[in-house]
């Protein structure tokens, strides 16, 4: 079976390609079939693969043909399948199925239904390409392709300029990071002389001691990539914005697969980050300080999508914190579990949208439990998976990775409190959501619930997003094993009991109004306070300033040409002169008489200057 | 002729002189009969100046040259008291200033 | 003065006869019909004389001196007064003067010519350039109505006069420096007289070259040459443009070579700072000028300015044995330049004839649609004088750069470029003009009737492209010269 | 005999095209199709007939007998001028790319309504005739020959069939390319005058002249002769001006052949001329190069960025990517360079495609101002699809030729110099803004209030069968170049590594 292994991206994109061409004369029904289908093989082929790999976990190679040679370079189209390929192709493909079979029913109404899922499709394809790459050039292809995807869809309602301001927003931020990446590659190459991932790492262990600077820059390049990619800080503004595109776009790319394509690549290239710990430090302090302004912003959020936008934000700053540890499986498996709840999150949130006639401010919606039930629920098993309440699926990823935080040597204790405040955090802003819209007085009335292609999806991510936690991932011979003996029970007991605290606070402040905050929101520090975190920290103000104003400025300056004036100035000598002699042409004889004189002079001149010299 | 030899730079430097005497009443004068008579006087100047310096090699060549340039100055000038006929019927006047029609 | 050096004087001899022929023809009736006849009939004459006396190639007199490289460019002046003959047959018909008078005008103007080119004593070159100079007054002041030719002749004789006189001044002065007339004598006495009164031999030569540069209307001395090109008839401005200054320039570069001027480094200095000043002044003179004639004047400015870079390099090669290059360059340069002048004004005359308004350039918007055949000739030789490959000029620009690379005359080489740089904008502005679509009635498919005018401009057109993409046997030609 | 038929044929097609315009006003862009496929296919068929193409040896540039054709006839014996044509690898990737594009720019105007159709048909072919002659030519006079006679075709192309200040457009180029020509003639001669003295003979040929003793400053001079007049046409950074005025006002044929065809002739210049003839001062001439070519990727981004009219951004992007050449040339090594003829050839389609796109918008909307555009994805879905796969891959999307040779240009920049790669990688970042923009202005957002109000409801038409046929190939030639490149690489291999194996025998002296 595992030679099979490139039909898995390959379906998906023949389905994006077919509903492309002939998009105008298919019925709405076959075009749903197709793209739902075409990623339901998918997923079906790879468990099937994932069955025969489970069985003797042998990873393989698969070379298609050799995409370029040129002198020493020479990477091929070429798959690499093991432990960690399989986790992410079963995460892309089955809860990309899931959403797929949602937006059947999220987007019936939509004219360019079949645009949707060749888009949808092919984005599946770049991702799964990009999971499965031997080589960080077929990566860097799923990479781009992914990007190019995200920008097609978040701009997928072009009507509206904004949409095409975000989707454009979104693609210029993630390549400034696919740029940074380059750079890594190119690095990589001259060094190390190939870009196999596998091979690579090998010879890097050989060639490099730990500390070198040289990994160090291309650790912190990947980095780059990494960063932009997903949405990290400094390069997270684009994703809150992505939020223009329709919701189930939101939830398979801003939170179940592209974001995670950073952590994927860290994760995948561990070899080298091992080699320049101080680039892992600086990817636990990335992670640390990204989901902590994250969760900040995610509390004062009044959209609902912006909230689970920042909410994945600071998810992937946990996974980026797990990884900078080294807990890599850790930080694996919180990725397979945010996928399952986020996912969840987001479809709930699509439905409330849809049924609640585009309305996305919480504080307009109320009292849904009555009248959305399945919804309701969803959202209530998505929340707790997300605060990471005991036994659910969050509870186990999140705890591993504060666990093995707490065991890091040195700053340990500290990334593990920082943890936890965000842990508190992210109990308070989830239940804050569920308090706000589903408790409380109707304000707006939804028209009906969700339909069964809505509903299905929705059951089974609450399944896996309770019974994620138990899963094993076969990742065990990908990673190092995890150093360092166990901490005090204590430390396991405080990181059960602060989601617990997070869920009462929020109770107290939203449902029963007990704790009455409005003093001190309404404070002068308050509400500066409020403005500056509702504002994203002011990171994209400041952006705004300092580069993208500056270069419209910069290329209107230069709009009409400033080297042209050069040319200009040559073209104006020459008319000048012109203008001068024609002048001189008079037409008066006696003029041209005098111009003869004067000739006649400076011939003389110049003929007598040396005879006169030698006298 | 040993009576009279003056030095020949003395009968150059006068013909030069006839000669930019010559050139100025070109450039000043605007009647072009006055025009005609500064070119007579420039040619004369180079034929004395041919002469002397016939004189001074003993060579008859000098006088021929001065031949020349008579005959040649008679043949321009005939040319050009013909055409001042012609500018007096059609411009009304022998100012040459008047015959700037074509400039630029 | 034996059997063979008469036979030597062949091209001389038949001009003469034609214009004694012509007179006697006009004494009996006036018949402009058969006066042409005449003409034509002693240029073909003349052509075969020229032929015929190349066996006889021989010093005649001190006065000539005949030799190959002097036949050929007889035979080119005589080519170009042909083609004057043919263009003048019916500019100024309809007035129906007396039309006799011009035809003889303009053989004599070609017999003074060609003794210019063969001459080797300054008295021959005095009366060459006198008798060519005084019969062209006359033709350009030809057509008795138009109060232009009568200016361009006033000023074209009053000003040439004084550079006749400065030229003569000029050659007493060297007269008096080194006691003899014929070029030879003069180069070979003036070492010794440069020792003994080099101020004299000096401004001798400066004004000799004062004198001939007017003729070559090079930069100090240019001002006529836009006026007297615009005012006389096309006709004789194609023979002043062409014969004229082709003339001089042989008659320049045999008394620069035999009277040994290259050798005086102020002599050289003064050369090429009015080499430089007439490329760069002829090109920006030119830039924004309406009127074609005009145009034509200045660009001929800049191109004299162009050949005295070949004079310049002389001193240089010669004495590095690269002598046979320099003849080579100047043959190909002037038989390029005479060729493609004569093609322009071809089809200026045709075009507007003596309609001075009609010589504007918007009277040449959308030719291209109106008169195809006539707008490529002028097309093409714009091209050739803009140096663009495939055309003569182009092989006569790759002449001057081997000879200004040859020599080390960066300076000139610079102005060269820069000269030419500046060409390309007001060639191309005709042939943007000629293209125009807009306006124009376009019609396609209206043969005018292929008339005269039109063979000779095909003929002009197909020997500018000939020369210019298979120059191989015409430079096997003039190496032998 | 090949490469001269080749040269005649679109000659003598031109001639015909010209007179058939009397047979009817649709008969002409027939012929000149049927004269450029001719063309194609008689050179396909002599190709046939040899060794297939991988196994090219290595073709000794100062060996004419190695070449896959060489073609030698005496011309003007006394300089040693002789019409010396030869083929090689790169030479033949760009006469087949001459002979595609032609095609298609035909195609291209298929519908134009132009005056005087049938002497425009004669000018594409002629231009055409000019660049394979330059691709094709070895003997230096011949090549400058070549170098100015296809401008002539073009100038009347934009002069006479351009927009509205076409006249200036036209002068503009024909200036800026002639008198850089100049330039490189004095180089040329000066040169021979060298080799002269060094051998004594007189000789234009590529072969003889390829390395001739010189002196240090010598070399550099005439070397900067060639490089200003390759750079002038390629465009790189200062002498860019012309390109974007040329570009909006030629009519679609032109700027199509322009932008596919006629910048390539520049980088060719350089890499079969600049660098071989002149490999020291090259060499230490080439951080100046570099900087250049990174200074043009992100000037041209940048520029592309503000422009509102519809051609003029696309011709500040081929300005930008052209930028990529001239580093890829410059950093000399193998990887650089089949970057730098990847872009050549990828570039080619891509700017060809979205010129063709600008042509039909300019059909259908009658101007190219993005201001009066917007939203024209709802009227036309197919030209917005197909506008938008060619922006992508003008941003370098991987799986697209763009990408290929942009990744191939900054890894051998990487080892040669990585800050000026840093430069140059700034040029993928802008290179996506502006691309994205053009989208976002033209098809994408609300339809513009000017544009409504000039339609009233009768819709535009979206692409028809020819457009889409035309458009498809150039978008399965992407596809290919961007999946499977070697092909192409294999072709130009042997002639990179012999130019590289002669240049790096003459630098370590």
């Amino acid at each position: 079976m595992a030679e099979m292994v490139w039909l898995v991206p390959l379906i998906p994109l023949l389905s994006s390609v077919m509903l492309m061409l002939c998009s105008a004369n298919l019925p709405r029904l076959l075009i749903g079939l197709l793209g739902v289908g075409s990623v339901g093989a998918a997923a079906l082929l790879t468990l099937s693969i994932g069955m025969d790999f489970l069985a003797d976990p042998e990873p393989f190679q698969l070379t298609l043909w050799t995409w370029m040679q040129v002198s020493n370079f020479s990477p091929g189209i070429a798959f690499y399948f093991d432990g960690l390929t399989l986790v992410m192709m079963s995460v892309i493909t089955g809860v990309g199925f899931l959403i797929h079979l949602f937006s059947t029913e999220f987007m019936e109404e939509d004219a360019s239904y079949a645009r949707y899922f060749a888009y949808l499709n092919m984005f599946v394809a770049a991702m799964l390409i990009l999971v499965m790459a031997d080589n960080l050039l077929l990566l860097y292809l799923g990479w781009e392709g992914v990007g190019v995807c995200s920008y097609l869809l978040v701009g997928f309602w072009y009507q509206n300029s904004a949409n095409g301001q975000a989707a454009r927003k979104a693609f210029v931020v993630t390549r400034i990071g696919d740029t940074a990446m380059a750079l890594g590659l190119l690095l990589l190459f001259t060094e190390l002389g190939t870009l196999d991932i596998q091979s690579m790492m090998a010879v890097a262990n050989q060639q490099w001691q730990v500390g070198d600077t040289v990994p160090l820059i291309a650790c912190l390049l990947l980095l780059g990539g990494a960063v932009g990619k997903s949405a990290q800080l400094p390069l997270h503004t684009w994703l809150p914005d992505a939020m223009a595109g329709p919701t189930p776009v939101s939830a398979l790319i801003h939170a179940a697969t592209m974001v995670t394509a950073g952590v994927y690549l860290i994760a995948r290239t561990h070899d080298l980050f091992l080699l320049a710990p101080i680039s892992m430090m600086v990817v636990a302090l990335v992670g640390l300080a990204t989901s902590l302004m994250a969760a900040f912003t995610a509390l004062m959020q009044s959209d609902i999508k912006r909230i689970l936008a920042y909410s994945t934000i600071s998810q992937i700053g946990y996974m980026f914190l797990a990884l900078g540890v080294g807990a890599w499986a850790a930080g694996i498996f919180h990725l397979m579990t945010h996928a399952f709840f986020k996912a969840l999150l987001f479809l709930g949130s699509g439905a409330i949208i849809h049924y609640l006639h585009h309305e996305h401010d919480i504080f307009k919606m109320g009292g849904l439990r009555t009248k959305m039930p399945v919804t309701f629920w969803s959202f209530m098993i998505g929340s707790a998976a997300l605060a990471a309440l005991p036994m659910t699926s969050g509870f186990f990823s999140k705890d591993q990775i504060l666990l093995q935080a707490y065991m890091m040597p040195g700053a340990g204790p500290w990334l593990w409190l920082g943890g936890l405040l965000g842990a508190l955090l992210t109990a308070i802003y989830s239940f804050r959501l569920v308090f706000v819209v589903f408790f409380g007085e109707a304000k707006t009335e939804p028209d009906g619930d969700t339909g069964w292609r809505m509903a299905v999806p929705l059951v089974m991510l609450c399944g896996l997003a309770m019974i994620g936690g138990y899963f094993i991932i076969p990742v065990a011979d990908v990673f190092p094993a995890v150093s360092g003996e166990h901490p005090a029970h204590w430390v396991e007991y405080v990181s059960i009991s602060v989601p617990l605290i997070g869920l009462l606070l929020a109770y107290l402040i939203f449902h029963s109004r007990q704790i009455n905050m409005d003093t001190l929101v309404n404070s002068s520090v308050g509400q500066l306070l409020r403005r500056f975190w509702f504002g994203g920290w002011g990171i994209d103000w400041l952006y705004d300033r300092v580069f993208v104003r500056p270069y419209y400025l910069l290329s209107g300056l230069m709009k009409n040409e400033p080297i042209d004036a050069i040319y200009g100035l040559i073209v104006a000598v020459n008319q000048t002169f012109n203008h001068w002699l024609a002048e001189a042409q008079t037409g008066q004889m006696r003029w041209y008489i005098l111009s003869m004189v004067f000739g006649l002079i400076v011939l003389l001149t110049l003929a007598l200057q040396i005879p006169l010299e030698a006298l | 002729m040993e009576g009279l030899n003056i030095p020949l730079n003395h009968i150059l430097l006068v013909s030069s002189l006839l000669f930019s005497i010559g050139m100025l009443g070109l450039m000043i004068r605007r009647n072009i009969i006055f025009i005609l008579m500064s070119l007579e006087v420039m040619l004369n100047a180079a034929a004395l100046a041919f002469v002397a310096a016939g004189a001074h090699w003993g060579q008859p060549d000098g006088q021929i040259i001065f031949m020349l340039i008579l005959s040649i100055a008679a043949a321009e000038v005939a040319v050009g008291l013909g055409l001042v006929l012609q500018v007096q019927r059609r411009f009304k006047t022998l100012d040459m200033d008047s015959a700037n029609r074509m400039r630029g | 003065m034996n059997s063979s050096q008469m036979m030597a004087l062949m091209p001389i001899l038949m001009l003469s006869l034609t214009a004694v022929v012509l007179m006697i023809q006009a004494s009996i009736k006036r018949d402009q019909g058969v006066a042409w006849w005449i003409t034509g009939a002693g240029f073909l004459l003349a052509l075969w004389g020229a032929g015929y006396a190349r066996e006889f190639a021989q010093p005649v007199t001190i006065l000539l001196g005949v030799d190959d490289w002097g036949l050929f460019f007889t035979t080119l002046i005589l080519a170009a007064s042909l083609v004057t003959l043919i263009l003048s047959k019916d500019t100024f018909s309809p007035e129906g003067e007396r039309k006799e008078e011009y035809y003889l005008l303009l053989v004599l103007s070609v017999l003074g010519a060609v003794i210019l080119i063969q001459s080797s004593h300054m008295a021959s070159l005095l009366l060459g350039m006198e008798l060519m100079g005084v019969a062209l007054y006359g033709m350009i002041a030809f057509p008795e109505k138009g109060e232009l030719p009568l200016e361009a002749a006033i000023k074209y004789l009053v000003l040439s006069a004084c550079a006749s006189a400065m030229l003569l001044f000029g050659f007493a002065l060297i007269y008096a420096a080194t006691g003899d007339l014929s070029y030879g004598g003069m180069g070979a006495k003036a070492a010794v007289a440069y020792s003994q009164e080099p101020l004299v031999l000096m401004a001798g030569s400066a004004m000799i070259l004062a004198g001939l540069g007017f003729k070559l209307s090079v930069v100090p001395f240019h001002m006529w040459t836009p006026d007297v090109y615009q005012g006389a008839p096309t006709p004789v401005t194609g023979f002043l443009a062409t014969v004229s200054k082709g003339a001089v320039f042989v008659a320049l570069t045999r008394f620069f070579i035999e009277g040994q001027l290259y050798q005086y480094s102020s002599l050289i200095v003064a050369l090429s700072a009015v080499a430089v000043a007439s490329m760069l002044v002829g090109n920006w003179l030119a830039l924004r000028q309406e009127n074609i004639k005009r145009l034509l004047a200045y660009s001929s400015i800049a191109h004299f300015g162009y050949l005295l870079i070949v004079l310049i390099a002389l001193s240089i090669i010669d004495n590095a044995g690269g002598g046979q290059l320099i003849g080579e360059a100047i043959t190909f340069y002037l038989a390029a330049y005479i060729l493609t002048t004569l093609a322009a004004f071809t089809v200026v005359a045709n075009l507007a004839g003596e309609d001075d308004s009609k010589s504007m350039l918007g009277a040449f918007d959308g030719l291209f649609w109106r008169n195809p055949l006539q707008a490529s000739a002028l097309m093409v030789a714009l091209l050739s004088f803009a140096g663009i490959p495939l055309t003569a000029g182009f092989i006569g620009k790759f002449y001057l750069i081997t000879v200004s690379i040859q020599s080390q005359l960066w300076l000139l080489l610079v102005a060269l470029v820069l000269g030419s740089a500046i060409a390309i904008y007001y060639y191309l502005r005709i042939i943007f003009a000629m293209s125009k679509t807009s306006g124009a009635t376009i019609k396609t498919g209206s043969r005018a009737a292929i008339g005269a005018q039109d063979i000779l401009a095909i003929l002009l057109l197909l020997m500018v492209l000939a020369l210019g993409s298979w120059p191989q046997p015409f430079i096997a030609f003039a190496g032998g010269l | 005999m090949v490469m001269v038929n080749l040269i005649l044929i679109l000659l003598l097609g031109g001639v015909l095209a010209m007179l058939s315009e009397r047979l009817g006003v649709n008969v002409p862009r027939r012929v000149a199709l049927a004269v450029v496929l001719v063309d194609l296919g008689y050179l396909l068929s002599e190709l046939a007939g040899m060794p297939a193409l991988t196994q090219l040896q290595a073709p000794m540039p100062d060996d004419p007998s190695t070449w896959l054709m060489h073609f030698q006839a005496q011309w003007i014996p006394a300089f040693g001028i002789s019409i010396e044509l030869a083929l090689d690898g790169i030479s033949l990737l760009m006469v087949l790319l001459t002979l595609v594009l032609g095609a298609i720019a035909v195609s291209a105007s298929w519908t134009d309504v132009i005056v005087k159709r049938g002497f425009f048909e004669a000018n594409l072919l002629w231009t055409l005739a000019g660049v394979l002659g330059v691709f094709m030519a070895l003997d230096l006079f011949l090549f400058f020959l070549f170098w100015e006679v296809m401008l002539i075709p073009m100038y009347f192309m934009i002069a006479i069939w351009g927009h509205e200040n076409r006249g200036y457009a036209a002068m503009k180029f024909f200036i800026f390319t002639q008198a850089s020509g100049l330039l490189m003639l004095v180089a040329t001669l000066v040169l021979v005058a060298v080799n002269h003295s060094a051998t004594g003979q007189w000789s234009f040929s590529y072969f003889d002249l390829l390395n001739t003793p010189m002196a240090e400053q010598t070399a550099h001079w005439l070397m900067l002769g060639f490089f200003i007049a390759f750079v002038v046409k390629l465009p790189a950074f200062p002498f860019h001006t012309w390109l974007p005025d040329a570009h909006t006002q030629a009519p679609t044929a032109g700027s199509v052949i322009l932008a596919g065809i006629l910048l390539k002739t520049g980088a060719y210049g350089l890499i079969r001329f600049a660098v071989p003839l002149f490999p020291e001062a090259a060499l230490n001439f080439s951080f100046t190069a570099m900087a250049l070519g990174a200074a043009g990727v992100v000037y041209g981004a940048v520029l592309a960025f503000a422009q509102t009219d519809f051609k003029r951004l696309v011709a500040y992007s081929s300005v930008s990517h052209m930028g990529f050449v001239l580093l890829g040339v410059y950093a000399w090594n193998e990887l650089a360079l089949q970057g730098a003829v990847m872009q050549m050839v990828a570039h080619g389609f891509s700017t060809a495609a979205l010129f063709m796109i600008a042509g039909s918008l300019q059909e259908r909307l009658h101007t190219r101002d993005m201001r009066e555009m917007g939203g024209l994805w709802q009227q036309m879905p197919r030209m917005g699809a197909v506008a938008m796969f060619f922006v992508v891959a003008s941003l370098g999307l991987p799986g697209l030729g763009n990408f290929v040779a942009e990744f191939l240009v900054l890894l051998g920049l990487f080892q040669v110099n990585p800050w000026m790669t840093a430069v140059a990688a700034l040029g993928l970042i802008t290179g996506a803004i502006y691309s994205l923009i053009l989208m976002q202005r033209s098809f994408q957002g609300e339809i513009s209030a000017t544009l409504s109000s000039k339609l009233e409801g009768h819709g535009l038409a979206d692409f028809a069968g020819r457009e889409m046929v035309t458009m498809m190939v150039m978008m399965v030639a992407l596809i290919g170049l961007g999946l499977y490149p070697q092909p192409v690489l294999d072709m130009a291999k042997p002639v990179l590594q012999s130019l590289l194996e002669l240049t790096s025998a003459e630098m370590t002296p």
